[in-house]
């Protein structure tokens, strides 16, 4: 195997490379109670994502749609799988650790819910792409935050 | 005019280019990004720096020696820009900060004074954004109407359609010499005919024309003309409006400033002379003195040169594309220049394009800044590779060779 | 914050800056025109330079290496002016082709929608026409009217007279914060505090005022402030719109173009958001690399040694000027900065220009661009030497020494 | 006699001093049949230059008022002497020869009525000043043509 190929499967993982052909929770959420749109204008990806958060304050399921780079396709179904069933402050925690990491913070330890988002350090090297694997954590941010305008990742 | 048309190895070109002298990811450089910003040859770069070593100074206003030779330079660059699209005059050249700046000089000076409701703007559907949103502004603030021609499947302005739709409510008309996201060549000829039947004036967006084609808009016939300095291997921040001296005469100043005007007072202010009444402040100097060396570069060369190779490779570029399996070509005008589009298998384009660049592969991704185009189409994105005259066969096989590791890895 | 300030020779900075080495008409070059286009270090030259040579692209749309390293380089040159003007956002600095484009992005987007007839735009009488045309431009499309704060025969603005023209009918005030023709330092923290008891937005024209001075936009309290890269040894062609984030957001763009929309479509478009909204189409990259480069070099000197050092040099100009028989100054104000204007015997100042550039001495002449300034006075023009901190002692002795072989000349 | 004084002297002759310190014909023409502005946005020359032409089509008498550099002045004086007597038609050939004469042109050679203007020669190695010793006759040129705008020297 080429140097390149390596390299590259350090940032395709077969883990992203399944996440982004088979997205899970993929499509829109009926009765959802929080919704935000997320924009990476300069690649185009574009996502929903919807949640549902019971009185108690947990998310009881969380589902996105759209389309985008098999990075933000994976990030986005990762984080459904990662924060369904959390409570929304917990959740909220996840968006800064998650973003943390991805910028190359190794100090950023990841909770057992955000284990599988190990896939995703590859990014790191590709600057430009890390804004791909953030944005569907900043939609869950802004859809935290009730915020009306989309997330962008600029 | 041109030098005779003749055979050259790119190479030799090539090595005129330092940025194209560089491994990127350990691979030697492959730059397939043209259409976005193009590379500068050495001829360009020391231009500006000796400019700045040795001649620098505000122009226009000054009488002592730096002044002097800082207006020689900048003055001596719009001539070169005259005789490089051969106006008539070089009160016709007004120097600008882009093609963007040049467009939106257009709209918001000739246009925005004269339009009423009910009148049209007519444009295509595969414009760049520069050739849009400026309109869009405009209609916004006057009511009129943005009108759009189709384009065919292949990426073709529908050109029966457009001329139909060329009515007296057309106020003006703005279309793309070289679509920047589909390389195609629009047919400009028969455009300018109709409109100038009518007497409707003609914007030809040049941005992708004339760093590829030997650009002459006297026999184009076209009213104004515009285009970007770092498209045509010059710096950013400079551009060209070419417009008839008639219509330039007839517009108000756009923006207000030194060097516009002849003469101030509270009470009233006379405008400057063509073309300096649309060149608001102290403008680009280096980085025009940088054109006019692009320009004496390309002229060494010949565009007719750069023309006729560039049309074979990107020929050849087509060719070799479309014997990778599970490629989609996007833009399959009959006529093309420099860029060709495209999808392979259901990679997205963002991960074609970083994969590519690990291989040292340097390609654009994503809607090129051509949105309604990429809707026309039903996508959000294509890969673009463009070439300029310093690619080579070499480069193309490199593209596809990278493509076919984006499918190992995908596979 | 700058180092801590201390006495250097200027010979030190002034080896720095190639163009400054060298003869003119036999003569070593003394350069003080630098309030028209101040001279480039070295280190701007090259780092220009070596942008284009390593890593050229296209900004904020490119996946592969190159563009992201020009992205990097851009925005990052952002971070710099953020810092060196000390804006609380990066989102409120919004990098232009110059103060004469940021004015006039004022004018008409934040003014143009909003000027009903009645409204003011308050000036002063000693702004550089940048600072008057596109007010002259926005009140004739709006009916607004322009109103102008008198100076003195100092050529201080006369402030009690300018508090009262602060009325609740005033829109916006537009004032320099160092006259570029006579080199006065305008009360800005007077106008300021009166203008936002009021909530009367202020714009300061900082051209003059960034070179020389130790500015904070948030310490100035001001809600615009524009000023151009090529007078604080950057390149030409670049320039920032310094605005507060309420403001800017409360904006409609200016121009039209890729970069600055989120999204477009023929029924709808979304645009991007600060500063980007501002910055349609390609940017001016290899010029704000180098205004970066500027910055860095500025940076590490600091500004309150140059504003020091040039204060004691701008004193002892002064002194030596008034001791040469025959001579008129131009602009006596308290406070002053580099500029200082005048006019000796009977010599028409173009005369004047000629002969010291003879002798290797570059001034500027004529109107400076202010030439409702030059009315005021009387004049059709002054001489004008303006001092970097480049500049030194022998500069000023070459100075005056050439004004005496003029007086010889026209004895 | 320094060599930047000796190339100066050869800018300002004594004849240019003098007609720039004593112009000739200054003041404005009462009864003028033509009339003309000329303007050097560059440097804030300013001159209005009067003609009156009389049936024969011979410029009976000419003056200019405005204000400008030495060699713009000069220049303008020098022209009143020059043209005053000539018919139109030579006064329109002298814009042409003046002009080259002072662009560098060896080859045009000066009337005997133009004779003095030799001492505008210096300006040749001034570009800057080119435009202020050719004013007076853009702006002749104009008066003669009728023009309603101000000449200028760009
Ligand atoms: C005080 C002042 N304002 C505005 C300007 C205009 O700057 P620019 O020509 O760089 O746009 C200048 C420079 O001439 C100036 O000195
Ligand atoms: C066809 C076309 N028009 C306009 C533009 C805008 O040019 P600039 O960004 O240099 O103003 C471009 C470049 O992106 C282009 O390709």
């Amino acid at each position: 195997m080429t140097a390149t190929a390596r390299d590259m499967q350090d940032l395709y993982r077969e883990l992203v490379l399944d996440h982004s052909r088979n997205p899970r929770h993929f499509g829109r959420l009926e009765d959802a109670t929080h919704t935000a749109d997320g924009i990476n204008p300069l690649c185009g990806d574009k996502l929903r994502l919807y949640l549902r958060v019971d009185d108690a304050g947990n998310i009881e399921s969380s589902s996105f749609e759209g389309s985008g780079c098999a990075i933000s396709v994976a990030s986005a179904s990762l984080l459904t799988d990662a924060v369904t069933g959390l409570p929304v402050e917990q959740a909220r925690r996840c968006c800064a650790t998650v973003a943390e990491r991805l910028a190359g913070d190794e100090s950023a330890e990841l909770a057992s819910n955000l284990e599988k988002l190990r896939a995703l350090d590859g990014v790191r090297q590709y600057p430009s792409r890390i804004k791909c694997a953030t944005l569907a954590w900043h939609a869950l941010r802004s859809a935290l935050n009730h915020d009306a305008v989309p997330a962008t990742t600029e | 005019m041109g030098a005779p048309v003749r055979t050259i190895a790119a190479a030799d070109w090539r090595a005129d280019f330092p940025a194209l002298n560089q491994s990127v990811h350990g691979q030697p450089l492959v730059y397939l990004d043209s259409a976005a910003s193009a590379q500068q040859p050495g001829a360009v770069i020391d231009a500006v720096a000796r400019y700045q070593r040795e001649d620098h100074a505000n122009v226009h206003r000054g009488v002592h020696t730096l002044s002097q030779r800082a207006t020689e330079a900048y003055e001596g660059a719009r001539d070169k820009v005259r005789e490089f699209i051969n106006a008539g005059s070089r009160t016709e050249v007004v120097l600008t900060s882009g093609t963007t700046e040049a467009i939106n000089l257009v709209a918001q000076s000739f246009c925005r004074p004269r339009l009423a409701p009910g009148d049209k703007i007519l444009i295509t559907h595969l414009e760049h954004h520069a050739n849009i949103v400026p309109w869009q502004l405009v209609c916004e603030q006057t009511g009129a109407e943005l009108v759009v021609a189709p384009i065919n499947d292949k990426g073709e302005v529908e050109l029966d359609r457009m001329l139909e739709l060329i009515d007296d409510k057309v106020f003006l008309i703005g279309i793309a010499h070289v679509a920047n996201a589909l390389g195609t060549v629009c047919p400009l000829d028969e455009v300018i005919e109709q409109a100038r039947q009518r007497g409707i004036p003609v914007l030809v967006d040049g941005a992708q024309g004339v760093p590829h084609l030997d650009v002459d808009v006297q026999a184009l016939g076209c009213d104004f003309y515009a285009f970007s300095g770092h498209k045509m291997f010059g710096p950013t921040g400079t551009g060209v409006l070419y417009g008839r001296e008639e219509l330039l005469e007839s517009m108000p100043p756009w923006q207000g400033g030194g060097d516009m005007i002849l003469e101030v007072s509270f009470e009233k202010t006379i405008y400057n002379e063509l073309p300096y009444k649309f060149e608001a402040g102290t403008p680009n100097i280096s980085g025009v003195v940088g054109l006019g060396a692009a320009i004496d570069y390309l002229q060494a060369i010949g565009m007719a040169n750069i023309a006729s190779y560039e049309q074979e490779l990107h020929d050849y570029m087509v060719a070799e594309l479309q014997k990778v399996e599970g490629i989609r070509l996007i833009g399959e005008a009959r006529h093309k220049a420099s860029a060709q589009s495209f999808l392979l298998d259901d990679i997205h384009s963002h991960d074609l394009g970083t994969i590519l660049d690990h291989q040292g592969v340097a390609i654009r991704t994503g809607h090129h800044c051509a949105m309604p185009l990429m809707q026309r189409f039903g996508l959000s994105g294509t890969a673009r590779a463009s070439l300029a005259f310093y690619n080579n066969r070499d480069d193309v096989d490199r593209l596809v060779a990278a493509l076919g590791k984006a499918k190992e890895i995908f596979a």
